[in-house]
């Protein structure tokens, strides 16, 4: 069987994805650039959703509507996040997200 | 009246005396003194009935008992002869204490009439006579008490007013430290008491004193034990008879009111450990051990007290320490096992030692001091009827025959003779030297020496001229009469010489130093000598006490204090609030603000907790 | 038994109480509360009036109560149930035996004192009584309850009005004190419910009721110990067991005087309290089992608390302190684990509320009128106020233990109990008499005698109305001194089912 | 064989970009690269017969919020910034260890997990989507909907300026 035709590869790849969005989470300051990390680890879920959808069936087009969702709500987290990035950046001058520390303890 | 009802009489009046004048609104308190003395005359009448009514021993014991507390009803101590254990209240009357109530009712009496004279002018009278109603009521109720630790109820309360009434003058800070020196030493050795009155109860099951037999006690319990008990009981008697090394407080409890001294410190109260030591006498007579050290305590007290009689100025403190030194004698006689000898000195005591405090009130009120070179130098020997008092108050305090203290006194001597060995024999005799010399120390001051700045009486009205004079001549002629009515006392020749011989040398000696006694106070003040400085000090007993509480007991009580607030407080409490605290704000070091540590705290540990299920 | 109880019985039999009596006491205050706080802020002498009428109320039924109660029935009596919360085993309801009903009475006599004393209160009087009541209402159900859930509750109830009280209308330091006696009492009241809740998972058990616990459950020797010791640390905070004694005297001495006199005269007791109702009810092999070390403990609670209070300077602390060493009378008094010990004991929690309460009133009215407590300012009081110094006395004196006074008797059969079990350490106890007599002596000397302090010249002394409860906390302490058999006829026979003695 | 050779190109695509997209300081190229991988991805959806998605991926994600977010950097930053301050390290190596960790840590479930076989094949059809969009899952959909509006106010609110 080919590797375009196994569940583990995609999965693989997503889990590849996944671990290079948390590690651009973890260590980017730039607010804009996690933002991207977070796009990076929605799209690995929904590469997962659509893998099962194809490999490990249990409704017919169940992954694809998942794999919608998620791309609708990435819409509206980034329409979110950019907003929010936005208004930082009025208040602080920058983007930095150890600027934004307020709440520390 | 039958008996019970003239108790209730005797034990209640003073009570009620006391009641009523705390009760009644200040406006009309000038009636207090009346109260005070209608109730006291009412219960030495009563007292005087009963005494009447079973004269000779008629009809006596009498006891009326009733159940107080049941404490457990099973045996908590095995082998115990009683099945449970309660504890009783009630009156008991035998001739012991017949003769005791009838002398603290009369002195009472007296007293309170001798009060209207000397607190004549003070403000808080009121005050004064229900006090002094208070004592008679402890005092009564502790003499007619028919158990132990009913007896350690009124002692207490005695305690109590003498607390008050030493303290009296409360303003005064040598007055308010000597009361609560006189309360605490007191305590101290009831605690004794109290200690031996649970052991024996705990063992012996009962406390009634018809019950307290010496074969009865003796088939329960152990030698040991019984000394044990009694050395304890007799501590309480230590401290209320102020014997040695509990009698420091009494010297100084003369910083009350002088009738007051009469009453309490002299006649009743520092005589009920004598009482207590008849009246449980098979207690202590169930082992010679305890005995021998009665005997011995008794003599230390003596001998020690009369040397510091023979060196004081103050007059309320030659007659203080001579009442120790004649406790010790009454306490002696009891260690040497006659229980009557020390009773009947109690009694004749009483009198003339009540007697010579008044006189020294009637002093001490007219020329307002206290020492008896300056009483001299006021006018003393111009008072006829206080000189003449006190001269009757000394020659029977002396021993002289036929005065009341030769009796009682005589037949200490001869029972310490026969019963207690040559050398507390010895001791009795040099103690009696010692009283006369003190004696006419006292008295050859005041009547010889000149009058430097005459203080002349003022004018008092009748009233106060008879409350002064009645008690005073009572006083005297009981002083006389008392040693007559020892039954069977057989005049014992070679102990009258003695005495006599003894009464002659101490008269002597005392003349000898104080035929001039301006001279004689210069030699006084010039002298620097070591023994003379160990009599000043008191033989350092005030400075050991001193020691044990400030250097010993409150020393104790800082270091407590500092570990309370430092160790506990501080250390335990305090810091293990801080010590939260602190891990708060280490914990609340996570919470930096840095959004990606916490991702990454919380994404590590999580992977961590995946790992571990992997 | 004599016959006066046989007599007592047939004339009391056909007296049941035609309404659920407990419930009626437990209720008075809370009636009394709603009524406090239904009515308008300004009129503080009707809020006063009315809070002081729900706590006569509480008082005559006490007494009634007496009257009903039967000391000859053996166990729980007049229970009132009320099922709740059937599965879990929390239901409302109450009994009263021996240990309890001298405890209402307690109760009800210091509440009652400690309105009347706080007559004086001037800033925010409304939430003042109303705090009391809440208080109080708390302590009454602590101890009528025999449901270990509403044990618990009601103790929260009673904590959470004091941290209040202290905090709002304190002195000294209160903020400090308030904190650190809630945070001991919670800590306390946090270990018991946790031995509760462990209760409540034993195999059988299942409920959180007494009795059906008692009846039901058979605590193995390990389970008691273990539980004892979590209960009596429990417990042992809130009676002020010696190292856990601290909150205590910081607490009166913040607390305003009514506060201080519920907190030492009832508050204390609700843990001694605690360790006979439930510690030894439940648990006798686990209190007998540790019952060498709680004599230690209590030794050193006599002891060291009357050492301490040789050293105080502030009249508070001097009582803060005397609380700790009589209270340590108490616990030797249930170390002993005989019938005379339980006897003293809850006789001494008795005699000490009261005492402890008159304390608090006269040191309360002295502060109010001079401002200080510190024994240097004070002195020469006996001499413009001669009746509150009589009080203060007449307490010192039951303090030292004086023959006549309620906790002479107490004393007495405590040491009685201790010397027959713990030789050593109830001799030792009976020192604690001599440095008790030592520092109540000394603080009377210092405050009352000597020279007037012209600092004070204007300080007035009692008014008849103020009169009243002090001369009430005395005639109560004068009576069970001078009559102990009614009091011990109470309770001698629940402390004997108690121990499993008849 | 060649199928696997250009699923190969682009699963390196893919991993390239996220790479890149990490990796890189400017975020101007951060986001470029996003759409590159964002492309890899769709490219992904047609090997596994979802063209709809891959369409919908192009559109939605690079057409719509790549292009949204190249605004934001261009708004919030001048070009010539965009550079991050270099890096912590310290962070870096703190990111990489989790990351490695995660990856790890799904690799091996990954290869402990025996997945269920499919029987039937997909119904990749769009009027299939449809269908159950708006039947089974219409709830989603409609919450989804209501989400995306109610974010599209929240952002106005908040971008508004005051």
């Amino acid at each position: 069987m080919s590797a375009a035709q196994s569940l583990s590869s995609y999965l693989l790849i997503s889990a590849a994805l996944f671990s290079i969005g948390v590690f651009g989470l973890l260590s980017r300051r730039n607010l804009v650039a996690i933002l991207i990390s977070l796009e990076l680890i929605l799209n690995s879920a929904s590469l997962n959703f659509v893998a099962f959808n194809k490999f490990s069936l249990v409704d017919k087009a169940l992954g694809q509507v998942f794999a919608i969702f998620i791309i609708a709500l990435a819409a509206a987290e980034v329409c979110i996040g950019l907003s929010l990035i936005l208004l930082l950046h009025r208040k602080k001058d920058s983007i930095n997200v150890d600027e934004a520390r307020e709440l520390r303890g | 009246m039958t008996d019970l009802h003239l108790f209730w009489v005797i034990q209640l009046a003073p009570l009620l005396a006391f009641l009523l004048i705390q009760v009644l609104p200040k406006t009309i308190n000038k009636v207090a003194p009346a109260i005070g003395m209608a109730f006291s005359l009412t219960a030495a009448l009563a007292s005087l009935n009963l005494s009447f009514a079973h004269s000779q021993g008629a009809g006596l014991p009498v006891e009326f008992s009733r159940q107080w507390l049941v404490v457990a009803d099973y045996a908590v101590w095995p082998n115990i002869p009683v099945p449970h254990y309660t504890l009783s209240v009630g009156f008991l009357l035998d001739p012991l204490n017949l003769l005791m109530i009838t002398l603290v009712t009369t002195i009472s009496f007296f007293v309170q009439l001798f009060s209207f004279y000397y607190m004549n002018e003070d403000p808080s009278r009121p005050r004064y006579f229900g006090f002094l109603s208070f004592f008679s009521f402890s005092m009564t109720g502790l003499v007619l008490s028919n158990n132990l630790l009913q007896t350690f109820l009124f002692w207490e309360l005695v305690g109590l007013t003498s607390y008050l009434l030493i303290g009296f003058w409360f303003e005064k800070k040598s007055a308010a430290t000597a009361a609560r020196k006189a309360f605490v030493i007191n305590r101290l050795a009831d605690l004794g008491f109290y200690l031996g009155i649970i052991l024996l109860f705990l063992l012996f099951g009962t406390l009634g004193f018809a019950t307290l037999k010496a074969d009865a006690l003796r088939n329960v319990l152990g030698h040991g034990t019984l000394t044990l008990i009694g050395l304890l009981i007799f501590c309480g008697v230590m401290g209320k008879s102020a014997q040695f090394p509990f009698h420091v407080w009494l010297p100084d409890a003369m910083e009350g009111p002088t009738p007051v001294s009469a009453l309490i410190h002299s006649a009743t109260m520092v005589a009920a450990g004598v009482f207590l030591l008849a009246r449980a006498f098979d207690l202590f007579s169930a082992s010679h051990t305890t005995l021998l050290v009665i005997l011995s305590i008794g003599a230390i007290t003596a001998l020690m007290s009369a040397t510091l009689a023979a060196i004081q100025r103050d007059i309320k403190r030659i007659l203080a320490y001579s009442t120790v030194s004649q406790l010790g004698l009454m306490v002696m006689a009891i260690g040497a096992g006659s229980a009557e000898s020390g009773m009947f000195h109690l009694s004749t005591h009483a009198y003339f030692k009540s007697l010579l405090f008044l006189t020294s009130g009637a002093f001490i009120h007219r020329f307002h001091t206290n020492d008896i070179w300056e009483i001299a130098d006021r006018g003393g020997k111009k008072d006829a009827v206080a000189l003449g008092c006190l001269a009757f108050g000394l020659l029977s305090l002396s021993g002289v025959p036929p005065f009341a203290g030769f009796f009682s006194k005589d037949l200490i001597l001869e029972v310490l003779k026969h019963h207690g060995g040559i050398f507390f024999y010895g001791v009795a005799v040099l103690v009696s030297f010692l009283t006369a010399y003190y004696s006419f120390r006292l008295f050859f001051v005041i009547a010889l020496s000149k009058i430097g700045h005459e203080v002349r009486a003022h004018h008092e009205s009748l009233t106060l001229k008879i409350s002064r004079a009645l008690p005073l001549f009572s006083l005297a002629a009981l002083s006389l009469i008392t040693g007559f009515t020892g039954h069977a006392f057989h005049l014992n020749m070679e102990l009258l010489i003695t005495t006599v011989i003894l009464v002659v040398a101490g008269g002597a000696l005392a003349y000898s130093q104080f035929k001039d006694p301006a001279a004689a106070e210069a030699a006084l003040r010039g002298n620097q000598g070591f023994i003379f400085k160990i009599l000043e000090r008191k033989f350092f007993m005030d400075d050991a006490y001193d020691f044990l509480v400030k250097k010993v007991g409150l020393a104790l009580g800082r270091w407590l204090n500092a570990f309370d607030r430092a160790v506990i407080n501080s250390l335990m409490v305090n810091q293990t609030s801080f010590s939260v605290m602190r891990l708060g704000r280490v914990v609340s070091r996570l919470q930096n603000g840095l959004l990606q540590d916490y991702l990454a705290w919380a994404v590590g540990i999580g992977i961590l907790i995946v790992f571990c299920f992997l | 038994m004599g016959g006066r109880h046989r007599h007592s019985d047939r004339f009391l039999l056909p007296m049941t109480p035609p309404f659920p009596i407990l419930s009626a006491i437990l209720l008075c205050p809370v009636v009394g509360l709603l009524l406090v706080l239904l009515t308008p802020r300004k009129y503080e002498t009707l809020i006063k009036l009315t809070a002081l009428a729900s706590a006569l109320g509480t008082l005559v039924l006490s007494v009634v109560l007496l009257f009903i109660f039967k000391p000859s029935v053996p166990g729980f009596q007049l229970i009132e149930h009320m099922e709740w919360i059937k599965s879990y085993g929390i239901h409302y309801s109450n009994a009263v035996d021996g240990l309890n009903v001298s405890m209402i009475l307690l109760t009800a006599i210091v509440i009652f004192c400690g309105i009347l004393v706080s007559w004086s209160v001037t800033y925010r009087v409304k939430d003042f009584f109303a705090n009391m009541l809440f208080l109080v209402s708390g302590v009454f159900g602590v101890f009528m309850t025999t449901n270990l859930f509403f044990f618990f509750l009601f103790y929260e109830i009673a904590v959470i009005p004091m941290y209040l009280l202290i905090v709002i209308w304190g002195s000294t330091n209160k903020e400090y004190a308030a904190m650190k006696l809630t945070l001991y009492l919670l800590l306390g009241s946090a270990l018991m419910f946790a031995g509760f809740l462990y209760m409540y998972s034993l195999p059988d058990a299942r409920t959180f009721d007494l009795i059906a616990l008692k009846q039901n459950v058979r605590f193995t020797p390990e389970v008691q110990n273990i539980l004892f010791l979590g209960l009596f640390i429990g417990f042992g905070v809130l009676a002020a067991c010696f190292p856990f004694h601290v909150w205590s005297p910081d607490g009166h001495v913040a607390a305003p005087t009514a506060a201080s006199m519920l907190h030492a005269g009832v508050l204390m007791k609700l843990g001694a309290f605690g360790i006979l109702r439930v510690g030894v009810y439940l648990l006798p092999e686990g209190a007998r089992h540790w019952a060498d070390w709680v004599a230690v403990l209590a030794l050193c609670n006599i002891v060291y608390g009357a050492m301490v209070a040789t050293q105080q300077k502030d009249l508070k602390y001097i009582v803060g302190y005397s609380s700790v060493s009589h209270m340590g009378i108490v616990l030797l008094g249930i170390a002993t684990m005989t019938t005379v010990g339980f006897n003293g004991a809850i006789f001494q929690m008795f005699a000490h509320g009261i005492m402890t309460a008159l304390f608090f009133a006269c040191v309360g009215f002295i502060y109010d009128g001079c401002h200080t407590r510190m024994l240097d300012e004070l002195g020469g009081l006996s001499k413009q106020a001669p009746v509150i110094s009589a009080f203060f006395i007449i307490a010192g004196l039951c303090g030292l233990g004086l023959p006549g006074m309620g906790s002479f008797v107490a004393e007495l059969l405590v040491t009685i109990a201790a010397i027959g079990t713990y030789p050593a350490i109830g001799i030792i106890s009976i020192v604690a008499l001599l440095i008790t007599a030592f520092y109540v002596l000394t603080a009377i000397q210092k405050a009352f005698y000597g020279p007037a302090n012209p600092h004070h010249a204007d300080f007035k002394d009692l008014d008849w109305f103020q009169f009243i409860p002090r001369a009430f906390l005395v005639a109560c302490l004068i009576f069970f001194g001078i009559f102990p058999d009614i009091f011990i006829n109470w309770v001698s026979l629940s402390t004997k089912t108690l121990l499993g003695i008849g | 064989m060649m199928e696997n050779i250009v699923f190969f190109g682009v699963v390196a695509l893919t991993l390239l970009g996220a790479f890149l997209a990490v990796s890189l300081r400017n975020v101007f190229y951060n986001a470029l690269a996003l759409v590159l991988c964002l492309f890899g991805v769709a490219c992904l959806f047609i090997f596994l017969n979802s063209e709809f998605l891959a369409v919908m991926e192009v559109i939605v994600y690079i057409g719509a919020i790549s292009i949204a977010i190249i605004f934001a950097i261009m708004l919030s930053t001048p070009m010539l910034q965009k550079t991050e301050a270099p890096q912590d390290r310290l962070k870096t190596l703190r990111s990489f260890v989790i990351a490695a960790l995660l990856f790890g840590g799904l690799f091996k479930a990954l290869q402990k997990t025996t997945w269920p076989a499919a029987g039937v094949d997909g119904d990749y059809s769009l009027h299939a989507i449809g269908r159950l969009l708006l039947t089974g899952q219409v709830l989603p959909f409609e919450a989804v909907s209501l989400v995306l509006l109610v974010a599209i106010m929240g952002a106005l609110l908040l971008a508004e300026k005051k």
